[in-house]
């Protein structure tokens, strides 16, 4: 899912820098008036249990593994701007400490993956919660992955360092997405559905809307 | 000399609806060395949490210094150590969360510089301070945990645990920082063979969370039925001479009962 | 070791060991390891834009010469960064391998109705050069940068402080947790044979994910019981840490500032 | 009565390149009952981990009851706990995961319903089996995994600190539970106080990583040198004996002390 260098012209790869720096710039002041500068950090604790969690392999059928992503699962959990800069955290170490992706490319792979992912997992859980809980945590798993694939299959599309059309790469990778998102669907909701049973008052907006509750300690 | 810590009915549930302590009222007086004792669960941790300032209780108060009830007023005069030091090193190096403390609240740069260095030679992390926190052993952390909380120089020690992985060098090390220490003492501890090392008064904390006694070292740990009421066992030297020797005779520590042991058996 | 989920184990131990084996390069006495990390982040990232711009194999080898040259005056095994460099751009040449047959051109090869042109051939090479490329400078910077000095250097940088704290933060708690996730696979595998079916082993992973996290939220609560406790309540004040950037720190940016401007004009001219 | 366990030259390295442990040899025969003693941080986890097949080591193999090298093989007859107890609850309540061992290992129904009755009585859980796990107490969650452990019916035990955070009335519940264990026993802890009390042979693991000493429990933990090179304290009672009883007399436990004193004293 990580996009390397060399797959983004430098133009595309500027607009992506553009674009999540924006939005993490937007969460940044965001999150400092909602929880001021001092607890601010604890956000790291959590992203760090979001990013561990990434390691462990759910079995699917055919005996391999599938892995978890959990951008809309952090948008979920911790509303959109604390959400986009937990998965900043976990996407930047994942480039500077583990060598996923891409230095030039990593604006892309945060707007796909911390940005796009985040915010439109938590758009659709906000949407549907009142229908399903459970059932919107896996549409929000399933919609926000696919959205970020096409996000990213235009980015690659739109480039000319790579000679497939702008057409075939979206629906490449919209197509895939929407097949591999039904296993992130799967675990967003069985990991939000074990933790919202356990502690509902964690759960974002089960209580007082839109904000976190008070005991997440954030 | 007045009352350093001043707490009145302290009660806390947590928000699960069990109690972890229930009415506590206690004094703790300038230079003091107290342990509070208690088995696991007894609400021991959480009344630390309590008198360092760092819940709100459901009911109740502290009064710091005879003051302010707010203990954010006197942060930098309040040395509390939690029981896991993984909870006290969250920087990337350890100087840096040495030097957390001091830059937080305001201690000049060079009389940080100073403290720490004098502080990481005695704990042996002078080679260590350049380190990630993750990769210490757990002596290690330990120990650098309990420099986090001195470097600032508090007046007041609330310590849960200081010993815990340390091993038996620094062990000594850190209990002569303890003794040293210019102000008042506080341990949290659930295991009384520490106690006497460092403390002259003991606060019982019994399992449904209130304060069962408060006395002076011997009285309390020579009583074998009310540690063991409260699910704590007596001093291993207690359990040796209890019934053998009067209580006011019975040794509180190996190495008093050496001292006994090597006068009597020759 | 007892099935799929079982070995998530061994997946935390190879991230692991990667980054520690990393770490112990980062710890060597190279060039890039004398630099100030702002000076290799922004000279590593000028490289990678000029790989980036470039459309020409010789100027992609070019650079590709100079990546090795700071590899071997860094100390960093050649090996080592062929490993870890290696499989996203064969990965990526299978994906664009379809292209030496689709992009017209002069026809080398050709069998069964299907021509082989010198033109796809070409960009295959080049486009798995400049990936390889790519890769190989993000390799060099994750190898001969410790982690602390890339958070000094955005922080010099201006990056918000609230961000690279949080950065900071679950850089930190990461290889803790790492740990405590380990530790619940390896207490469950203790008690399975591995007979599980997929339906059973996700039941086990949604578990251990769930009680995972919860734990990682509690610990966040005692981590910020932690920092109140020595004045974190106070917005974050932490001593500046002045650092000295030498000649060859600017030589170094200079470099590639240059190699940028060059990769530009080789493609489009001034 | 052959070995249950046949460990040959193990050796294991930590992803950051230490050695964790360093070529240990050794055999548990059927029935025995073992300590093995080791500083924090000298590796005696990571044995733990080897004896138990959970990690492979980097050289060396461990046979099982004579037949297999592959502990998948015989996970039912092999019963490891691990330091810390909350690694073992991650179902949803206590029931559950006192089953997942028999369920996982297919015991049957009926039986482990019995043996999850009959220990969740011994260890006073029985009014805690519908609780979340993550609802109880430090020694309550202790308790649990240790009957997680045991409600499969394992025939070698390979128990790291059982007793850490247990109050005094379930200590002596768990440890007659080890003495009653018709199998094989294997205590992995860093403090020897508990050891005289359930094993007969100390296996000691020095902070290099290798097995150091292994022998008689009277021979290892009298030998006070021996124990503190290796950054150990020996048993409270051997600290204050050492000189002035002869090695073969010093008691080892407390109560064995005890008896001693109240034989002398009068």
């Amino acid at each position: 899912m990580h996009i390397p260098d060399g797959f983004l012209d430098p133009l595309i790869a500027g607009l992506f820098w553009v674009a999540s720096g924006v939005a993490i710039g937007i969460a940044v002041r965001r999150a400092r008036d909602k929880l001021g500068d001092e607890r601010t950090p604890l956000l790291g604790v959590v992203a760090a249990g979001i990013f561990a969690a990434q390691m462990l392999n759910w079995p699917i059928p055919g005996g391999t593994s599938a892995h978890f992503v959990g951008g809309a699962f952090a948008g979920i959990l911790l509303g959109p701007s604390l959400g986009v800069l937990a998965m900043t955290a976990v996407v930047t170490i994942q480039a500077l400490v583990f060598g996923d992706g891409g230095i030039i490319a990593l604006g892309g792979n945060l707007f796909a993956m911390a940005v796009v992912d985040v915010l439109v997992g938590y758009a659709i859980f906000r949407a549907l919660r009142g229908v399903h809980e459970t059932g919107a945590a896996f549409v929000a798993g399933w919609g926000a992955i696919t959205v970020s694939a096409l996000a990213v299959g235009l980015g690659v599309g739109l480039s000319s360092a790579f000679a497939y059309e702008l057409g075939l790469t979206v629906s490449i990778m919209v197509v895939g997405h929407t097949v591999l998102g039904l296993i992130e669907g799967a675990i967003t909701a069985a990991v939000y559905g074990f933790v919202a049973n356990a502690r509902p008052d964690l759960v974002l907006g089960r209580f007082d809307d839109d904000s976190l509750s008070p005991e997440v300690g954030l | 000399m007045g009352p350093v810590i001043d707490a009145r009915q302290l009660s806390h549930e947590y928000p699960d609806g069990t109690t972890a302590i229930r009415n506590i009222t206690l004094t703790i007086e300038e230079g003091e060395r107290v342990a509070v004792i208690g088995a696991n669960g007894s609400g021991k941790s959480t009344l630390q949490l309590a008198l360092g300032g760092l819940i709100d209780t459901s009911t109740g108060t502290v009064e710091y210094f005879e003051e302010t009830t707010d203990a954010e007023d006197v942060r930098d005069r309040l040395g509390v150590l939690l029981q896991d030091p993984d909870d006290y090193l969250f920087n990337t190096t350890v100087r840096e969360d040495l030097e957390y403390g001091p830059a937080q609240l305001g201690m000049p740069r060079q009389a940080a510089a100073r403290r720490i260095e004098r502080l990481a030679d005695r704990l042996g992390l002078s080679g260590l301070l350049d380190r990630a926190p993750f990769r210490l052993s757990g002596g290690e952390k330990q120990r650098a945990a309990v420099a986090s909380v001195l470097t600032f120089d508090p007046d007041v020690l609330l310590l849960d645990e200081p010993l815990g992985a340390v091993d038996d060098r620094y062990r000594e090390r850190i209990l002569e920082l303890m003794t040293a220490h210019e102000g008042t003492v506080v341990l949290f501890t659930p295991s009384p063979d520490l106690v006497p090392e460092v403390a002259d008064r003991v606060i019982l904390v019994g399992q449904n969370g209130s304060a069962v006694a408060d006395g002076p070292v011997r009285e309390i740990l020579t009583d074998g039925s009310l540690l063991r009421d409260h699910g704590l066992r007596p001093p291993t030297t207690v359990q040796l001479f209890d019934g053998i020797l009067d209580a006011d005779e019975v040794p509180l520590t190996v190495s008093e009962a050496r001292k006994y042991l090597s006068r009597e058996m020759r | 070791m007892t099935g799929v989920v079982g070995r998530s184990v061994e997946a935390i131990t190879g991230a692991l060991r990667s980054v520690f084996a990393a770490e112990r390069i980062a710890a060597s006495d190279g060039f890039l390891q004398r630099r100030d990390p702002r000076a290799s982040l922004c000279a590593v990232a000028g490289l990678a834009l000029a790989v980036m711009i470039t459309r020409t194999l010789a100027v992609t080898l070019l650079l590709g010469a100079v990546t090795v040259a700071l590899a071997r005056l860094s100390k960093v095994p050649l090996r080592r960064l062929l490993a870890r460099s290696a499989v996203v751009p064969l990965t990526s040449a299978f994906i664009v391998l379809p292209q030496a047959v689709l992009l017209p051109g002069d026809v080398l090869v050709e069998a069964f109705g299907i021509a082989v042109t010198d033109a796809g051939v070409s960009y295959v090479v080049l486009f798995t050069l400049r990936v390889g490329t790519g890769v190989a400078l993000l390799s060099l910077i994750v190898v001969t940068t410790r982690f602390s000095s890339v958070i000094a250097a955005m922080k010099a940088l201006r990056v918000p402080v609230a961000l690279v704290w949080v950065i900071a933060v679950t850089y930190r708690y990461l290889f803790l947790f790492f740990d405590e996730l380990q530790r619940l696979v390896l207490a469950r595998n203790s008690r399975t044979a591995g007979r599980s079916t997929v339906r059973g082993g996700w039941r086990d992973v949604k578990r251990i994910a769930g009680t995972f996290l919860l734990r990682t939220i509690d610990r966040g609560e005692r981590v910020g019981r932690g920092m109140r406790a020595r004045g974190g309540a106070r917005p974050p004040s932490p001593y500046d840490r002045t650092r000295t950037v030498d000649g060859c720190d600017y030589a170094l940016v200079a470099f590639a500032a240059a190699t940028v401007i060059g990769s530009w004009v080789i493609r489009w001219g001034l």
